[in-house]
């Protein structure tokens, strides 16, 4: 990261605001000068010119100058205006994420990144981007606050869970720049730190391509379903299955021991993997264990979405949007014990 | 000017007066407003909860005034009966000991006792309400239901909200059947706010965000505001019973004094500081009624 | 306080009593009212009355029963301190939640 | 207005009969009503506790010399900083100097006999000793790992640490600091002695009075937080849960709702000794008595407007941030107000270089420091590359150690010899200022470039690039510690083999001057009736200067 910059000790600066920030600091560093030198001097003269002659003397009183007050008021008070507005356009710009952005988006995790673009391609701790190029971040947490900062781009926001928030720069330089977390997320804190990598255009194609991304969220969640997660050891297609049979579910009627029934949709399919005994199909025992706190949110939806696919339904249409963050619902479970089924 | 005491010697010629005060007006002067420097804390204590209130109801309007429908407004109001009238007979006690009777001092510190014991014990009943119909919002703190009474009625695996009850619009806290193996917090009351809501397009867009998965409503979200009103409800009450008991405590030894006739028309400074915090814990609660059981009532009558 | 100790009446049991009444109306109200749909006047109606009882409420039980109309500026300025801080609680607080939704920051 | 104490045969002792030699039982300690025991008793606990926190702190800097987490395994360190944080904040700082100075020298300044609720003020050192062992029993169990901040949710549903117990602590500790400010609202509104108006006080019980109306209005919003916090824990549901709808910035707003303008306690009673200090090692009268006495009170009101500027990435609206960035810097100017009066003060004076005076002149420039950078951090899109980087911990380390821990050790060595009757040495006391002040200037200066640099604060283990700073701050911190340690060493010794000092050993008009060295217990034998205005030095005041000068009963400086 360390820096082509002709200041001893200064950090990089590659976004197009950063300048704004850098201006910003240096404005306040000449006040704090201009507020130091005079204050400090005055204080050295001060001690030194009317430092103690004869014991106990007793100088002349000098009580007090409204005068002086106003002015020593009404200066700092303007300057210090001068400063809330340099703040506030620069925040302006940090915080406003254009338009025409091309979308990321950020998943933060104890004590990782993910990251995935809109074209399908996962990143962990590591975010490629090209050069020149307005990039929106949208993001969110599955567990505690966790915060994204790009010290070389100068700027940085709180991902927090349940919500979505979001962060903007466009790269100047090409090259590869700390990112951080910012926010204290726990044991490992400082060690959920990665790169951002920014590419020249032609490169960041070519990085695409290379990366392009092999697996479809159907193919990932058949992934979780044959081998990850084990599903299949109870939902395999074909006769003697202990679980329920999951082919052609989709948008059908199940019923549930001790009567009720549901249309399948995904947050059906979602609830019968995070609290399988809230809703025990018909003709099963409920065996199937919760895999709530042990399925991701991006797991959840790739699962969804291949189980979709068993009946049928082209889940794939929708993955490029279905972005790697979870949906607004709050993404973490496992703070919560509260029963959803409460039979 | 009266003669200062010395510490190790505690002949006042005023009854009370503490070693570092001259005189009994400096005395009653700072008691006075140490006491209210005190209340001046108690309120902003109480001021992050309602802090907290105003957040979440502004959030979810429904879901506040459903949990609001479920709580008794007949106990409610009787409580804030209870407690008007206990502040009124402190307030008498007050007077009483500023005139030093004492014999009146004492009736009305009784009464006062006796009327917050009644609130308590109100709010006894209320909570145990909570308790049988599953609405404290803390897992397994529920009254623990197999559902044996109702297993004939084959709804041992329905969705909560599913159980038909009346109770949701009785809701004069009788106990209704309902099962609840392991004591969670369970909304069985139904939604209908939120449909009439839906159908009115009351629904903030926040508001949707939060109560519905996928376009649909989710009973499952919808309860766990519902809980969250529950908590607060919990937590503002529960916080305010514990101050009565506090109050309960300090009035005991009010009594105590006051039956030795300690109080007088020139000695009275306790009786009074007791009286304000009394007042205070009553304050409280004027807010605490229509904030948590009457709001949201119009929606359903 | 010590300069009131001639003045222990205030106002009397009459007075107490009048200002009991005023408690259980403003009580029975609150509770009548709450039943009433207001909110079709304007949104928060409902909510405003209620607030408005309560505060009448309170300012009645805090001149008698506690006995400020009698006590020092000081004791008048600590009760209307305290309010004034409880709003700038809510206030600042509420400033962040009602504006979010047109920040950047939205949910 | 002559009182009857006069006459009263039990206040006539010989001269050396003071509060310290009135009962010698562990009783007549524990059960004393006396301010001035009650003040010692919180200075021997908040110096075990700030030494506590700075073996934190040592673990701390020691960690980060290296980049890698070779010393402490990040569980380890993020316990060190939090503990270190709540130890410094909640069990140091914020009763340093209300506690300990203030308890033993409000009623001396105002001429009471003690403070106006003894009983009260017993009370707080018994929950803060509560609260105290409560959160040592939970460091000793295993500790916090939250940050000193505990934010939601990871401190109500991921830590698996004893937030519960430490959360208990701070708690109780925060009725410590309620009742102690309740009884100085109390105490100077009723127990001022005959003649001492409101604007004859000394503005050391103006800062107080300021700081009194920051415990009252503050603290309890940070108790009902932290139970809160500590139900939600304890009972899995609550309001800040994000999975069930909660909202976690709205503990960040209860939180700093408080924290905020609990900077604003962690620095005005520094400011108060300040003016002390200032107006009378420069024999003067303070300039601007007004001024500074009202900016402490806007301070500690525009205190309660800014507290979002902790917030301004956390996910508020940007609206919020706006308003809070406005508003903090309008809460700078009273400060900076403060600055130049003191500046002035010393304007024709006629200043010595005492060990109080030295560690003054310190304060004003690292307070100084630390102000400007609070402007950086108020400036609300500068922040937001500054915030969560060593930028801030070098900012409030700047105020917080070069502001109100120097502020404390200046009022420690000025009012030494009225507190133990002893002199300390003058020499060890400049010696000790000196390290102390370049100590801590090589500790905390190079955070603020790391700060810019973007090293994230809260970190064990860093990039190999931060390294060069981090070596000078962890010296740094080496000079400071000793710096730190010295004053412990030489005070102690003083008590023991100092020179007796006598009542008035600097010869100032102050009320507190003018009652016995140590006091008795009741301080004054007579009601003292003040007949002159704050910080006048002239002989017409009933100082006979002449006599100090002949006598000389001191060490005379340079
Ligand atoms: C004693 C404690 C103390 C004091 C007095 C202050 C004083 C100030 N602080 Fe500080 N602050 C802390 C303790 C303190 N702070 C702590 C502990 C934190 C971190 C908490 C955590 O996250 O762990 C913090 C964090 C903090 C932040 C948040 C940083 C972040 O996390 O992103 C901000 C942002 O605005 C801030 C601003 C200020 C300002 C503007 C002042 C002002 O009051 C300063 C006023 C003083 C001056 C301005 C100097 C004198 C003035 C002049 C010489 C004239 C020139 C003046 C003008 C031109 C106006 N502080
Ligand atoms: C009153 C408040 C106070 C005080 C006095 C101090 C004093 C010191 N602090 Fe601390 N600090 C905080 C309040 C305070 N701090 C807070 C609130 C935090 C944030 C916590 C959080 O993030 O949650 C923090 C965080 C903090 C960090 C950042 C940790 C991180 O974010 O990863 C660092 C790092 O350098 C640090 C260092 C120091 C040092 C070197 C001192 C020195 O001044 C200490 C000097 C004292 C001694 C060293 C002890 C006495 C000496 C001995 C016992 C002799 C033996 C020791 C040696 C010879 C070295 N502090
Ligand atoms: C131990 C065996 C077992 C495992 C492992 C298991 N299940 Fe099940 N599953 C069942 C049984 C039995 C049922 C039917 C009873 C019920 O609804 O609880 C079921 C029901 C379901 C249903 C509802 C089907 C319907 O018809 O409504 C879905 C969806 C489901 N499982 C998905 C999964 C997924 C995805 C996994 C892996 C992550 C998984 N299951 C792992 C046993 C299992
Ligand atoms: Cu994630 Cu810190
Ligand atoms: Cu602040």
């Amino acid at each position: 990261m360390q820096t082509d910059s002709w200041i001893p000790l200064f950090p990089e600066s590659a976004s197009s605001f950063s300048w704004q920030v850098d201006a910003l600091y240096f404005y306040l560093i000449a006040i704090s000068v201009a507020f130091m030198i005079p204050i400090v001097a005055a204080i050295f003269w001060f001690i030194v010119r009317y430092r103690e002659r004869e014991k106990f003397a007793t100088p002349e009183e000098i009580h007090g100058s409204i005068v002086l007050e106003t002015v020593w008021s009404i200066i700092p008070f303007i300057i210090s205006m001068t400063i809330f507005l340099g703040g506030a356009v620069v925040y302006y710009t940090q915080y406003r994420p254009p338009d025409d952005a091309m979308q990321v988006y950020v998943v933060g995790k104890q004590w990782m990144w993910k990251i995935q673009h809109e074209t399908g391609q996962r990143e962990i701790n590591q975010l490629h981007v090209p050069v020149n190029t307005k990039v929106k971040l949208t993001m969110t947490t599955e567990d505690v606050l966790h915060d994204f900062s790009i010290p070389a781009f100068r700027t940085k926001a709180d991902v927090v869970p349940g919500r979505y928030t979001y962060l903007w720069f466009e790269a100047t330089k090409p090259g590869t720049y700390h990112l951080f977390c910012a926010e204290y997320c726990g044991l490992n804190h400082s060690g959920m730190i990665g790169s951002v990598v920014v590419l020249e255009q032609d490169d960041f194609e070519r990085w695409l391509q290379g990366n392009a991304s092999n697996q479809t969220p159907v193919e990932q969640g058949r992934d979780l379903f044959e081998n990850k997660l084990g599903c299949a050891s109870c939902h395999a297609a074909g006769s003697g299955q202990r679980g329920a049979a999951l082919e052609n579910i989709y948008g059908k009627e199940v019923k549930f021991v001790g009567g009720g029934s549901a249309i399948v949709d995904d947050e059906y399919l979602r609830n019968s993997i995070l609290n399988p005994s809230s809703q025990v199909v018909e003709g099963y025992q409920p065996i199937m264990p919760t895999f709530k706190g042990q399925v991701t949110e991006e797991q959840l939806i790739a699962l969804v979405a291949y189980i979709k696919s068993l009946s049928g339904v082209d889940a794939s249409a929708a993955a490029p949007s279905a972005p790697a963050a979870p949906a607004p619902a709050p993404a973490n479970n496992m703070g919560s014990n509260s029963n959803q089924g409460g039979r | 000017m009266s003669t200062h005491a010395d510490a190790h010697d505690h002949h006042h010629h005023e009854p009370g007066l503490q070693h570092q005060f001259e005189n009994m007006g400096q005395q009653e002067e700072s008691v006075s407003i140490g006491m209210w420097m005190f209340l001046v804390q108690e309120i902003m204590f109480f001021g992050g909860l309602f802090t907290a209130y105003m957040v979440y109801r502004w959030r979810y309007p429904m879901a506040f005034a459903e949990g609001s429908n479920h709580l008794d407004a007949f106990w409610g109001g009787l409580n804030t009966v209870v407690l008007i009238v206990s502040s009124l007979t402190m307030a008498l006690t007050v007077y009483y000991a500023q005139k030093g009777m004492r014999n009146m001092q004492v009736l009305m510190i009784v009464l006062t006792m006796l009327f917050g014991t009644v609130f308590l014990g109100v709010k006894v009943v209320e909570y145990t309400d909570k308790y049988n119909s599953g609405l404290i919002p803390v897992a397994g703190w529920n009254k623990k239901s197999t559902g044996a009474e109702v297993a004939e009625k084959a709804q041992a695996f329905a969705f909560p909200w599913e159980i038909k009850t009346e109770a949701a619009d009785a809701g004069h806290g009788e106990k209704k059947p309902y099962i609840n193996p392991r004591g969670d917090f369970q909304w069985n009351y139904g939604h209908k706010l939120v449909e009439q809501a839906e159908k009115g397009g009351y629904l903030t867009a926040d508001e949707k965000i939060h109560y519905y998965s996928d376009g649909r409503f989710d009973p499952f979200k919808f309860q766990e505001k519902v809980r969250m009103f529950y908590f607060i409800y919990f937590v503002m009450t529960g916080l305010h019973a514990l101050h009565m008991i506090v109050g309960l405590g300090i009035m005991a030894w009010l009594l105590w004094k006051a039956w030795l006739g300690t109080f007088s028309a020139l000695y009275y400074s306790p009786v009074e500081m007791s009286g304000l915090y009394w007042h205070f814990v009553d304050i409280v609660w004027i807010f605490l009624f229509p904030l948590l059981y009457l709001l949201g009532r119009h929606f359903i009558h | 306080m010590a300069e009131n100790h001639t003045d222990h009446e205030h106002i009397g049991i009459p007075g107490y009593l009048a200002v009991f009444a005023i408690l259980i109306v403003g009580t029975w109200i609150t509770y009548v009212v709450a039943f009433w749909d207001l909110d079709s006047i304007f949104p928060g109606a409902n909510t405003l009355l209620a607030l408005a009882i309560a505060f009448t409420k309170m300012t009645v039980v805090m001149l008698y029963f506690m006995h400020v109309r009698w006590s020092k500026e000081l004791i008048w300025l600590s009760a209307v301190a305290s309010f004034f801080w409880l709003l700038i609680m809510f206030a600042f607080t509420m400033q962040d939640y009602f504006t979010r939704v047109s920040g950047v920051f939205s949910a | 207005m002559q009182n009857a104490d006069a006459f009263n045969p039990s206040l006539m002792r010989e001269p050396k009969d003071s509060y310290l030699t009135n009962g010698y039982s562990i009783k007549s300690w524990l059960l004393t009503k006396d301010h001035k025991r009650i003040a010692l008793m919180y200075l021997i606990s908040i110096s075990v506790f700030f030494f506590m926190g700075g073996l934190y702190a040592a673990a701390i800097r020691l960690e980060l010399l290296t980049p890698g987490s070779d010393l402490l395994q990040s569980a380890t360190y993020n316990k060190a900083f939090t503990q270190h944080g709540i130890l410094m904040i909640f069990f140091f700082l914020i009763p340093s100097i209300p506690a300990t100075l203030g308890n033993f020298l409000l009623p001396l300044m105002i001429g009471a006999k003690d403070l106006a609720l003894p009983r009260i003020n017993l009370l707080s050192l018994y929950l803060y000793w509560i609260g105290g062992i409560l959160t040592l029993y939970a460091l000793m169990q295993g500790g916090v790992d939250t940050g000193w901040t505990f934010y939601t949710p990871y401190s109500t549903t991921f830590s698996n640490s004893y937030v519960m117990a430490v959360g208990l602590g701070i708690f109780i500790n925060g009725f410590s600091s309620i009742l102690t400010g309740l009884n100085f609202i109390v105490t100077i509104h009723t127990m001022r002695a005959p003649g001492m108006t409101w604007f004859r006080l000394p503005l050391f019980v103006w800062a107080h009075y300021a700081t009194s109306l920051v415990m009252i209005l503050g603290t309890p919003v940070v108790a009902i937080t932290i139970l809160l916090l500590a139900i939600e824990r304890v009972v899995r549901v609550g309001i800040f849960d994000p999975a069930i709808g909660g909202d976690p910035i709205l503990f960040q707003h209860l939180f700093w709702f408080y924290s905020h303008p609990a900077v604003y306690i962690m620095i005005l009673p520094g400011m108060g000794v300040i003016s002390e200090v200032i107006s009378n090692f420069s024999r003067k009268k303070i300039f601007g008595y007004e001024f500074i006495a009202f900016s402490s009170i806007a301070i500690a009101v525009f205190g309660f407007l800014v507290w979002g500027h902790h917030m301004f990435v956390s996910g508020q609206s940007i609206y919020a941030g706006l308003v809070f960035s406005f508003l903090t810097m309008v809460v700078a100017v009273p400060s900076a107000i403060k600055v130049f009066n003191w500046t002035a003060t010393m304007y024709k004076g006629s200043i010595s270089y005492d060990t109080p005076m030295l560690y003054a002149i310190g304060f004003l420039g690292l307070f100084l420091v630390g102000g400007l950078t609070g402007l950086f951090l108020g400036s609300v899109g500068l922040t937001v590359h500054l915030t969560d980087t060593y930028f801030v911990v070098a900012h409030f380390h700047y105020v917080m150690v070069g502001g109100q821990v120097i502020a404390y050790l200046a009022g420690i060595h000025y009012w030494w010899p009225k507190m133990t009757g002893k002199m300390y040495s003058e020499f060890w006391g400049k010696v000790s200022a000196m390290l102390v002040f370049v100590g801590f200037n090589l500790t905390f200066f190079p955070q603020f470039i790391l700060g810019y640099q973007g090293m994230p604060r809260r970190y064990a283990s860093y990039p190999a690039e931060f390294q060069v700073l981090n070596v000078f701050s962890t010296a740094g911190a080496s000079v400071l510690g000793v710096g730190l340690v010295m004053p412990v060493v030489y005070l102690t010794h003083s008590i023991f083999a100092g020179k007796p000092a006598g009542d008035n050993p600097w010869m100032l008009p102050g009320l507190e001057w003018r009652c016995q060295s140590p006091p008795t217990t009741f301080n004054f034998e007579e009601q003292p009736v003040v007949t002159w205005e704050a910080y006048e030095f002239g002989e017409e005041n009933g100082l006979d200067i002449e006599e100090a000068r002949r006598s000389a009963g001191r060490p005379v400086t340079v």
